[in-house]
This record gives structure tokens, sequence and C-alpha cells, in this order.
């Protein structure tokens, strides 16, 4: 150890707002980015899931339309039969 | 012989997937009816069609060479017409026109232009500022390029039919069956129902998520 | 020749090389930026001229070190980019892009609290500083070019176009920055005298390096897996990958 | 051409008009007028051509590209830039440049110029598209043009203390040269990549 005791080290020769200020601002940016990564790695794996459900939505969405249709075009028809039934009657 | 073919296109646009391994050729004469609905990619295909933009994957073909490798010469058979008409506002149809044939390397003369024009019902608008015309007579000016690029091999046309009237859209179609019965090749959209007299190829692009 | 390459060009690959890379060289640059620092901040003898506050060497040249040469990366990811047309390699220039924003701000802060007890000005118009300016707003031009565009593959070019003109450019404003800073201040430049440094300041200096590229490389594999998740979140691989952290982080 | 003319006389205002003070400053304040200014300038570059369809139809020409950007380069030089130059004497006449200094400027701007129109047309090809391009544009182009504006006042500042600036001048030919050969095709592939 270079320093005879810890007051020493913080102190730097009379420079440790420098010395300290360099290696806090340095490990602060480093570990923001850090952070900004891994944290957008996390919302980037639930924006998966949310893109997924929002897609499977979309599909039933899409099906109950087609569903709702088709059987809107059976009734028609089937009303339509009903009514050359009831002129035949 | 395929004027135009494509091989297993895909295409990306903003990080959507527009549509995948796409494969089609259309021959001398025939016409090609792109149909789908808004956002489906019909713009987006044409556009990689001429050549504007890249495809994701897959190729095509202009007369069996990659159009990557011959695009002077595939530029120089082809008319595209697309959404945005390439005509100048401040300057006049006829300075438009002239403009539009010096780049493409066709010769005409002024009075063809006239002509033209005049059978495009745009008789004494010739010479003003772009500006002052309506938006289908706008149209009109850079639809005029149908009758001037002789050597045109392919017409790729996006939406020509918006914003005219019954009678523009007569005279449009009919330009365009000649030109397919002169042995022209035509990749078409249009929301209207095509009203061609002409055997017509249907391709449907459909909507994806 | 390029073959071997190949596969990893393809997202899905390099996102799981990634994976398999990065505890590797998170713990390692980890633990040799923390023992750099420590033997430089505790151990490394004192500078005779500038007493402790010589110290901020052990953060400020690897910063500026990595910040040129993070430059370069990009700049090289650019050119394989717009070259072969690899989508690949522009997720890899747009991962490095803010890391070399970021170190390139750290080399200017430290070169600021360097300069105060030593030049007695926070911001002193120096050669190096000015230059290491002009290098922040370049990597900041090319980041929100990026944004800018919604079409992120076309986005991508446009990015590593600037990329590549920024890069043409970057050792013309290094030497214009010098023959400006000759010209106008000469006399006020301290000399460091990086030959006569003692094998004892040096190793630590050496070793801070390393840390900072490992630990730069770390942060690169993590933004590079992001990137790809970004642009291919509906891919299948994509989604299978989601549920199976989603249903691992529900379990614990 | 009028935004040149107000901020250079926005100057004496703000320094005071003592001349010495001004001559320091003089050739510094012409530069960076005239680089702002010719950012103004250049926004609107490809803008219309690529908003009409204009900029479509002659890349589906057989007109090369990397010509047709140079030319529209040129014409912007000549349209924003040359009535500046020819503006100059009076400006250098606001701020008291001796003539010696004044024909190092000159110089300097007829060499060094047409970079900025070159280098700032690949810019604005890329950011065609965008709805916002001018802050962009200026983060983009200012920072490449910062070895020009050193280049050209210490010249110009070599020229005050009567010594030889050759050397400077040199540099901003080779400069222009490199980018004359380069800049056409990277403005022709960047408004190739803006289009979608």
């Amino acid at each position: 150890m270079h320093f005879d005791d810890i007051s020493s080290f913080f102190d730097m020769g009379g420079y440790g707002l420098y010395v300290w200020l360099s290696f806090g601002a340095a490990s602060l940016s480093l570990l923001v980015l850090w952070l900004d990564s891994f944290l957008s790695k996390r919302t980037l794996l639930t924006q998966v899931l949310s893109e997924q459900a929002r897609q499977a939505r979309i599909k039933v969405a899409a099906e109950q339309s087609a569903a709702a249709e088709k059987s809107a075009a059976a009734e028609k028809s089937a009303t339509a039969e009903q009514r050359t039934h009831g002129e035949e009657i | 012989m395929a004027v135009i073919s494509v091989i297993n296109l895909s295409v990306v646009k903003t990080d959507r997937l527009l549509f995948e391994h796409l494969n089609f050729a259309v021959e001398q004469g025939g016409l090609l009816y792109v149909k789908g609905q808004n956002g489906a990619g019909k713009t987006s295909l044409l556009r990689v069609l001429a050549g504007l933009v890249n495809a994701d994957s897959g190729k095509v073909y202009f007369s069996q060479q990659n159009i990557k490798d011959c695009r002077d010469d595939y530029h120089q058979h082809l008319v595209y017409f697309g959404h945005k008409l390439g005509i100048n506002l401040t300057l006049s149809a006829v300075e438009n026109l002239q403009y539009w044939c010096k780049q493409h390397q066709v010769v005409i003369s002024v009075d063809r232009i006239f002509n033209t024009l005049a059978q495009l019902n745009l008789v004494g608008l010739e010479d003003i500022p772009v500006a002052n015309l309506s938006a289908g007579q706008q149209r009109r000016v850079a639809l005029a390029r149908f009758w001037f690029k002789q050597n045109a091999k392919l017409w790729i046309l996006d939406e020509p039919f918006t914003a005219l009237d019954n009678q523009g859209i007569e005279l449009i179609s009919k330009q365009i069956t000649q030109f397919l019965i002169g042995g022209g090749a035509v990749v078409i959209t249009s929301h209207q129902a095509l009203r061609l007299d002409y055997p017509t190829d249907e391709l449907t692009l459909e909507y994806r998520i | 020749m390029w073959k071997w390459l190949h596969p990893y060009a393809k997202p899905e690959h390099t996102y799981y090389l990634c994976q398999r890379l990065l505890p590797w060289f998170s713990l390692l640059g980890l633990a040799v930026i923390l023992f750099a620092s420590v033997w430089g901040l505790a151990f490394a003898p004192t500078d005779y001229q500038q007493s402790e506050a010589y110290r901020i060497i052990y953060v400020h040249v690897p910063s500026a070190v990595l910040s040129k040469s993070l430059y370069s990366a990009m700049a090289i990811a650019a050119f394989v980019g717009l070259v072969w047309q690899v989508k690949t390699s522009f997720m890899a220039m747009m991962a490095l892009a803010p890391i070399g924003a970021t170190v390139t701000f750290v080399s200017l802060v430290t070169g600021a609290a360097w300069g105060k007890p030593m030049w007695g000005t926070w911001w002193e118009w120096d050669a190096r500083l000015t230059s290491q300016l002009i290098l922040l707003f370049l990597f900041l031009g090319v980041i929100s070019l990026y944004k800018a565009f919604e079409d992120k593959q076309q986005a991508g070019k446009a990015a590593g176009v600037m990329a590549m003109v920024g890069v043409i450019n970057l050792p013309i404003i290094h030497y214009s920055v010098q023959w400006w800073n000759t010209l106008h201040q000469g006399a006020t430049i301290m000399k460091l005298g990086k030959p006569s440094m003692p094998p004892e300041m040096l190793w630590p200096l050496l070793l801070s390096i390393l840390g900072w590229a490992l630990v730069s490389a770390a942060i690169f594999l993590l933004r590079m897996q992001n990137e790809i998740l970004q642009r291919e979140i509906r891919r299948p691989w994509v989604v299978a990958l989601a549920n199976k952290s989603s249903t691992l982080s529900e379990g614990t | 051409m009028l935004f040149f003319i107000l901020v250079i006389s926005l100057f004496p205002l703000a320094v005071g008009p003592e001349p010495k003070t001004l001559q320091l400053i003089g050739p510094g304040v012409i530069w960076v007028a005239a680089i702002l200014s010719s950012l103004l300038g250049l926004e609107r570059l490809f803008r219309d051509d690529f908003q009409d369809g204009s900029l479509e139809q002659l890349m589906l020409s057989n007109t090369s590209l990397p010509a047709a950007a140079l030319v529209k380069v040129l014409a912007h030089w000549l349209t924003s830039i040359l009535p500046l130059i020819i503006l100059s004497p009076l400006l250098a006449l606001f701020l008291h440049l001796n003539e010696p200094m004044y024909w190092a400027l000159l110089k300097t701007l007829l060499l060094g110029t047409p970079l900025l129109s070159l280098i700032g047309a690949i810019a604005v090809g890329l950011t065609v598209g965008l709805n916002r391009g001018g802050v962009l544009l200026a983060l983009l182009l200012l920072p490449v043009f910062i070895p020009l504006l050193i280049f050209a006042t210490s010249a110009v500042e070599s020229a005050s203390m009567q010594l030889q600036y050759s050397a400077q001048l040199a540099i901003i030919g080779a400069m222009f040269l490199l980018s004359l050969a380069l800049a056409p095709f990277a403005i022709a592939y960047a408004l190739r990549v803006s289009q979608t």
C-alpha cells in the first residue's frame, strides 16, 4: 500500500476531489450504461410477449368476424329458405 | 418470354414483413393486377419491382437478367407511375414533360407534346405553371408519359386512375390496352375495378400483422 | 474465405453467441477493471510532478483510447454493412455507438477534472480535449440520425453513411485541431512524459485499458442482444425465448 | 444571403466597434456565418424533388444519379453561396479587414465553400425523407465542418501577420478534391437509401 492510512488515501495529497470525481463519474457512467442495457433487455423480452398477445387478439378478432359473417350469411339463406317455404304453403 | 419475373421475393418495411416467398412472372402482352387491402404492401411491391427499393430477400429479373445488373437497360424500357407524380409544380406541363423526356432519353417534338396534352383535354393549360391546375389535371399531365416512351416494354402503374373522371379513366384504359396489344407488359394496382377489355392475371396480397 | 463467418451473420446464432460470451466478458472485465483501479489508486507510486492527481490517468487514458477505437470499430461495422449488406453489421454498429458516446463523455469529464488542478481551469481548449468533444458530437450525430428513422433497416444504412463520413474526417479533425492548438497556445500544454513512466505506474495503466476494453465488450454483447431482439421481435425463436425467460422469472 | 449579412452585422453591435477586435474576430465571423447560411439553403436542396416524386423519376431514368447530384450541388453553390462571396468585400469593410486579409479570405471562401455544399448534400440526402431534418442536419454537419473552419481562419490570420498561407490553402484544396471525387457517389447512395 502506497498510502499510510485511509484518510490520506481519500485525501489523495489534496487532490481527492478531482481524483474521486473522475473515478466516480467514470464508474457511474459505466453503471448507468450497463443498467440501461440490462433493463432494456428485460423490457424487450416482455414486449415480445405483449406483441405476441396482441397478435393473438387480432387473430381471434379476425376469426370471430369471419365466423359472424358466415353465420350471418347462413341466417340470411335460412330466412330466404323459410320465405320460399312460406310461399309454398 | 417473361418481361419481368420475381423469385422468392420478401419485403420488410418498418420491421413488418409485408410478404415473403413471392413468385410470379409477367409475359409479353401480360397484365398483372395486384390486389390487396390498404397496407398490404402493393406500393412496396411495385417500388421493389421498379428497382427503387431493395427487397429483403429474393430477386427481380427483367428479361432473365437481375435488375441490379442491368439497371440502365431496365430503366430504358420502364415506365413507372407512382403515388408521387414527379411533376414540378412551378414548371408548366410542357416543361415538365420535356424535362422528363430528356432524362429518359426520349426524343420528341414539342408539337407531339401539345397534341398529346390536347388528347388529354388539357388544351390551353400547356404552358402555365402546373400548380394552377386541379388535382385531376395534374395527374393527366403526368399520365401523358404513357404516350411518349415508345421503346418501353414494361409499365408499372400504382393507382393510375385515382382522381380521374370517367372520361379520363377510359382514355388511360384505352392507352393501356393498346400498349398490351403491342406486346408490352403491365403491372398495375387499383382500388377501382379495372375496366379493361383484356385478359387479366390477378395477384392478391394478404394484409399481415 | 468468409464462409465460416456466415452462420454468425444470422441474428439468431449471433444472439446465442453473445449469450455464451457475455458472462465471461462481464466477470473478467469487472475483475480486471477493479484490480487495475485499486492498484492504480492505492499501490502505484506518486508522480513527482503531479503528486496524487496523476491517478486520474487510470480512467482518463483508457476511456480516451477506447473512444477512438470504438469509433473505428463502429465505422468498420458500418463499412461491412454497406458493402456486403450484412444486417447484423448495422446492429453491431448501433450497439457500439452509445458505448462510444459514454466512454467519450467519461474521457471529457475526467479530462476536465484533471485539468482543474493542473491548468487551473475546468475547460482548457487543449487539442486532445477538443477533438474528444468533436468525437462526442460525431457519436451523437450517428445515434440521433439512426433514431430519426422509423424503418430501422433504412436507419442503419443512413447512420452507416454518416459514420463513414465521420471516420474519413476523424484524422483531418485530429490534425486540424492540433495545428490550431499549436498556433494559439503552444506553451501552456503540459507534457506527460509517457516514455519515462516507470513500470509500477505503467502496468496498472495497461491493465486498466484492458479492463475497460473488456467491460465495453461485455456491454456491447448485451446491447447487441437488445438490437437483435428489437429487430426480430416477431420471429418464433424470439417468442420462445421470451416465454422461457418469463417462466424462469416467475419460478424464482 | 440576407441572413448572412444580418448575422455579420450583429457582431460589431455585440462586441463593440473597436476595429482591432473586429479585425481579430472578422474571418471567424464571416466563416461561421457562411457555414450557417449554407445550412439554411441546404435543407431545401432535395426536398421539393423528393416530395413531388421528381427524384423517383430521375432514379428510374438513364441519367446518372451521381452526375445529377453534382449538378444539384453546383446549383446550390451558385445560388446560395456565390452571392455571399460577391458580397464579401462589403463585409470585409464592415469588419475592418485589411487588403491581404481580404484576399486570403476570398481564396479560402472560393476553395472551401464548395466543400460545404458537397459534404452538406450527403447529409441532406440522408435526412430528406425525415420530417424534422433541420436540427439533425446541423448536428451531423457542424462537427464535420470544423477542420475547414480551422484551416480557413488560420489562413486569414497568417495573412494578417504577413505570413505565407499556401499550406492551409493546399490542405483546403486537397479536402475539396477528395470530396469532389467521393461525395457525388455518397449523395447518390444517400438518396437511394431515402427511398422506401
